[in-house]
């Protein structure tokens, strides 16, 4: 999934390495004191980057982390409760997909992308979701799927709003095929079924979102937030570039251009994300 | 010149010699028909032999045949006095869509479906039927015109996947794929998709939620096209014949993994060699399914349309061991349903 | 209101003279034979002109004709049946204004800019209502406004589609102020209760329809018609070139151009139209 | 530089002297105290025979000062905790009209206006509070939202008009103005319009479909500007003082015509004199208003919204002479409604 990415050095194709790294407990980073930036080449004291939420003080870069780092710096502390986790199977008995499974799942320490579950934010209860980059590029198999329509059916039953944070590469889970491609529209009806209950859905687009969990219930939110400089779109950049045969704009699906083209509501930094979070929560008591 | 594929080159050539002796029986007045007999006999074996057993990459080539019948070609052919209606009413009016209002057995029905073009021009004007937002919007304003006016929706799909270009990305692909999907899903009427060509991933599926879906023997339907896939895989697009296995994209796979309701038998060699021929089976197929989901009320056929996607997922729950690699503090009850199988 | 139109001679700022003669009886041209299409220059034998429904065989321009004409081209034989006349008043005490209108009245024989009534399109009945340019450019005063919601409420009654051949002007009766803006709202809310009974409502869009009649019911068509090169949009081209000091696109605010920007369904020859409508009502029965 | 329009001279020049002598207080010691007292007094006599007695056309002038608040202006002073919300989900975030939730008197509530900037630059990156299509369809957008979240609306109008530019035209202007105008009408929620300045023609209606419309003492609101009614009658912009005449498009006549609701009174010398002012004026006035239509249930609040509409115009029924000059072939009776005055 990676490869339809730019490999821009801004956006940093994460290097497994540095990736792994952010998840708090994996041992190439601790080892060193400094890290430097992927955007300004700043050098950056780790517990200050830590402090600062994996945001460069410098320039303001976000760094990818994993769902659970993200978990931290956006519900109350001791707040979240996991739902039931599933694992996936390989309905197309595609080569290889259960070693990766396994592989993805000892790296990240997670069953499949996407870590689900009730937490509060700044005391206000909601369903939240957040997909993770590192598995599989955090792309929508009948795992993903299934989690995020059962979040909204929570909601539903529970009473609660949803929040879901995106941050999946391709967005399909190639090896699992046309199941893949069926939790588009699995998860856009979850999203439709909610609606109507007159909850909130808040949609939160971090670096990259981009194929079917864009196309599907990524846009589908109520209010759509976004990290600055996130990666946002349906076709991939190298894939736009290659079949337009054009220069694509400097800024071309980035949030900053999302937001230009009406597409989201507005841009929130990671450190200023809880409180916007919350306080659109209290307004839709 | 007509495209002939390599697979098809002994019967090609057998067909050839066939007109050759049946031209000779005019030429001179020698009887050749014993001759003649046996060889379309044989002709006949070797079609058969060639179309049944074709691999899933031939079928992906079939559904790119130039000469296969368009969207406009299965609206002529199945339905009577087509009224195109242009525009999303936002933006433009994306010539890779074409929508409207038909008439199906005497009845008034919506038909919608992306538009490859018959030669270069016709395909430079429709973008080789590769889709803009503004003509997901035009699909999604008429389908909401077919519910307003309670007339069944039928939509025909062969799009290779949304256009990926820079003003598509502009004007939001993705999100407006998300909208189709979702408000599809609720509509309050009948709706049957045929997917007649290429199945391409999201750009299908913006206009691929139906009641019933149906699947041409010669189309493929998938979340990558088989070049694609075989670029992430191995970064080498000739190995698609091999992508094409893996990826499970023939009618007959997907007819198994109960994605589509059934599929469209093409005349021998493809509705490319007999449209007549296709058009009276799709026409056969549609009114046979249409007929059958006229009669659910619009309410129930919304419920089973919902629940028919709600469905589709192959997971297990996870043995509950201590969870212990990722410090959640605990864990709930799930009270929601779900296919675990 | 004709001010606001570019006066190119394509859209022919209908001379009066030449508006007046459309309608069937009046005196300048049946002294003449011959008539020069205002397109193409070509001269035309008035009583092909007249069996051509004033669409020049050459060039296919559309000339202006009175609604009356219209009617004719539009509806069955002896089908057509008037609503209830409704004359104006003079809101603001605008100078001249009845003065105006007795004046219209006079020239265009009718009461004001609209004709509306019941009729039947090859067999099929609906509500009918045109709007007549020749009536201080087809604006729309307190008299449209009203004819225009009652018929909507009749279709709502009787159970009819609802047609509206509009080819008003700049829209706005300046002479009426605010009483003129807010038959936009009349109108439109009209239009929107006429939609939950589930009725058809035909759009039609002849030469021109610009400003409040296009910014209200016009554009508000389940299916929205136009006839070829009608100039439609909602400020007129003269402002639009005088505010951007830009230079305008060949076929800015033509028929064409809104078919292509994706605002209406479809372009209809006049010689075309009844049989369209025809089959369209026959659709939706 | 303060902008002082030619018929506050006097009161400027006498405002200056007050000042002066009110300096001379501090410099030197002399008792001026009984000058003051008479100056002020004269100087109130002034303001008020100036502002009460303003032209339609000086009110035009006045709804058009620089230093006019803006909707930003009313927002912060009205409202607390004001989250912008951004883009049409279709083509862009014009930056002519914003929109968002605040909270008014401890409830949500959905306020969308025009913005005008407060100097060249930001006038040119509002584009002069003349908003494109893609403004209607945000302001749109985030009313449905309020729809469905059930929030009352709150729409601060001050507009010349929708921007009569070549995109603008391209992209529907006319369109989306009618889609606003209908959809607004049916929401079921409570609207209250704020005329804060200029409510110039369909660009101002297309979001002053409300069950209350409250104006302020020194806006304008009519079907066109005086300068462009200038135009057409005389082919004379100057002669603009004249149509604001003729166009009654004051409060006070908008209030006798049963257009408007109330009339928001403004600090004397208008509300830039005073913006803590004018904020507390328009906040007691939203109070009032929004506290009355809370109590009616929405589908009667509709109702009344269809209703208020409805009977606008004048016009009478025609005596039934013999309509000889048009051969139309009968009458039918009319049984439809309206308000025949
Ligand atoms: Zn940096
Ligand atoms: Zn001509």
């Amino acid at each position: 999934m990676l490869s339809v990415f730019r490999s821009k050095p801004k956006f940093a194709t994460v290097r497994p390495k540095a990736a792994k790294s952010i998840n708090g407990k994996s041992r190439d980073l601790s080892d060193n004191l400094w890290t430097r930036c992927e955007n300004c080449s700043a050098l950056i004291y780790n517990k200050e980057l830590s402090k600062n939420m994996y945001v460069c003080h410098k320039c303001g870069f976000h760094f990818r982390i994993s769902a659970v780092q993200r978990l931290k710096y956006v519900v109350d502390e001791d707040s979240f409760r996991s739902v039931k986790p599933l694992v996936s199977k390989n309905p197309l008995n595609f080569p290889e997909y259960p070693e990766k499974i396994v592989q993805c799942q000892a790296d990240t320490k997670l069953d499949d992308a996407i870590l689900i579950g009730e937490a509060r934010i700044n005391g206000n209860a909601a369903v939240v979701g957040i997909i993770d980059f590192s598995f599989i590029g955090g792309s929508m198999g009948s795992v993903v799927g299934e989690q995020i329509t059962r979040g909204f059916e929570r909601g539903v039953v529970r009473n609660l709003p949803v929040i879901i944070i995106s941050g999946g590469g391709g967005g399909a889970r190639m090896q699992e095929g046309i199941f893949s491609l069926m939790q588009m529209a699995k998860t856009a009806q979850a999203v439709g079924k909610f609606r109507q209950s007159g909850l909130l859905y808040i949609s939160v687009l971090t670096h990259p979102t981009m194929g079917g969990i864009y196309a599907s219930f990524a846009s589908l939110g109520d209010i759509i937030l976004a990290e600055p400089q996130a990666l946002i779109g349906f076709a991939g950049p190298r894939i736009v570039s290659e079949t337009t045969r054009q220069k694509l704009p400097k800024d071309f699906q980035t949030s900053e251009y999302a937001l230009q083209n009406g597409m989201i509501d507005t841009i929130v930094t990671r450190v200023e994300m809880k409180d916007l979070l919350g306080k659109l929560l209290s307004f839709h008591l | 010149m007509r495209t002939v594929f390599e697979w098809e080159q002994p019967l090609v050539e057998l067909e050839e010699k066939i007109q050759e002796l049946r031209n000779c029986i005019y030429d001179q007045e020698v009887d050749f028909s014993e001759e003649l007999t046996e060889l379309e006999r044989k002709a006949d074996k070797l079609r058969k032999s060639i179309y049944e057993r074709l691999t899933p990459w031939q079928r992906v080539r079939m559904a790119r045949h130039p000469d296969r019948p368009t969207t406009l070609d299965y609206i002529e052919l199945v339905f009577d006095d087509f009224i195109e209606l242009h525009g999303d009413r936002t933006f433009g009016d994306d010539k890779a869509v074409v929508g409207g209002i038909a008439i199906f057995d005497q009845e008034p029905v919506t038909v919608i479906g992306p538009q490859k073009g018959k030669d270069t021009k016709e395909n430079i004007a429709r973008n080789f039927g590769l889709p803009h937002p503004e003509g997901y919007r035009k699909a999604l304003r008429l389908m909401k015109q077919a519910e307003h006016f309670r007339r069944p929706i039928i939509t025909l799909i062969d799009v290779v996947g949304a256009y990926p270009g820079i003003e598509a990305e502009q004007r939001g692909q993705g999100l407006v794929i998300a909208e189709c999907i979702e408000q599809m899903s609720f509509l309050k009427v009948p709706i049957i998709c045929v997917i007649t060509g290429e199945g391409g991933s999201g750009g299908a599926l913006a206009i691929g939620v139906g009641d019933r879906i149906l699947m041409l023997e010669h189309a493929w339907y998938s979340v990558i096209s088989p070049e694609m896939c075989a670029n992430i895989l191995w970064k080498d697009v000739e190995r698609a014949s091999e992508a094409a296995e893996l990826l499970k994209l023939t009618p007959t796979d997907l007819l198994k993994f109960e994605i589509i309701d059934d599929i469209i038998t093409e005349p021998l060699g493809g509705a490319h060699r007999d449209y007549e021929g296709i058009g009276r089976q799709v026409k056969a197929f549609l009114r046979r399914y249409l007929s059958e989901i006229r009669k659910i009320s619009v309410d129930q056929l919304v419920e089973q349309r919902l629940k028919r996607f709600r469905k589709i997922g192959q997971f297990q729950e996870k043995q509950l061991v201590e969870p212990k690699h990722v410090k959640l503090n605990s864990e709930v009850d799930d009270e929601s349903g779900g296919n675990n199988e």
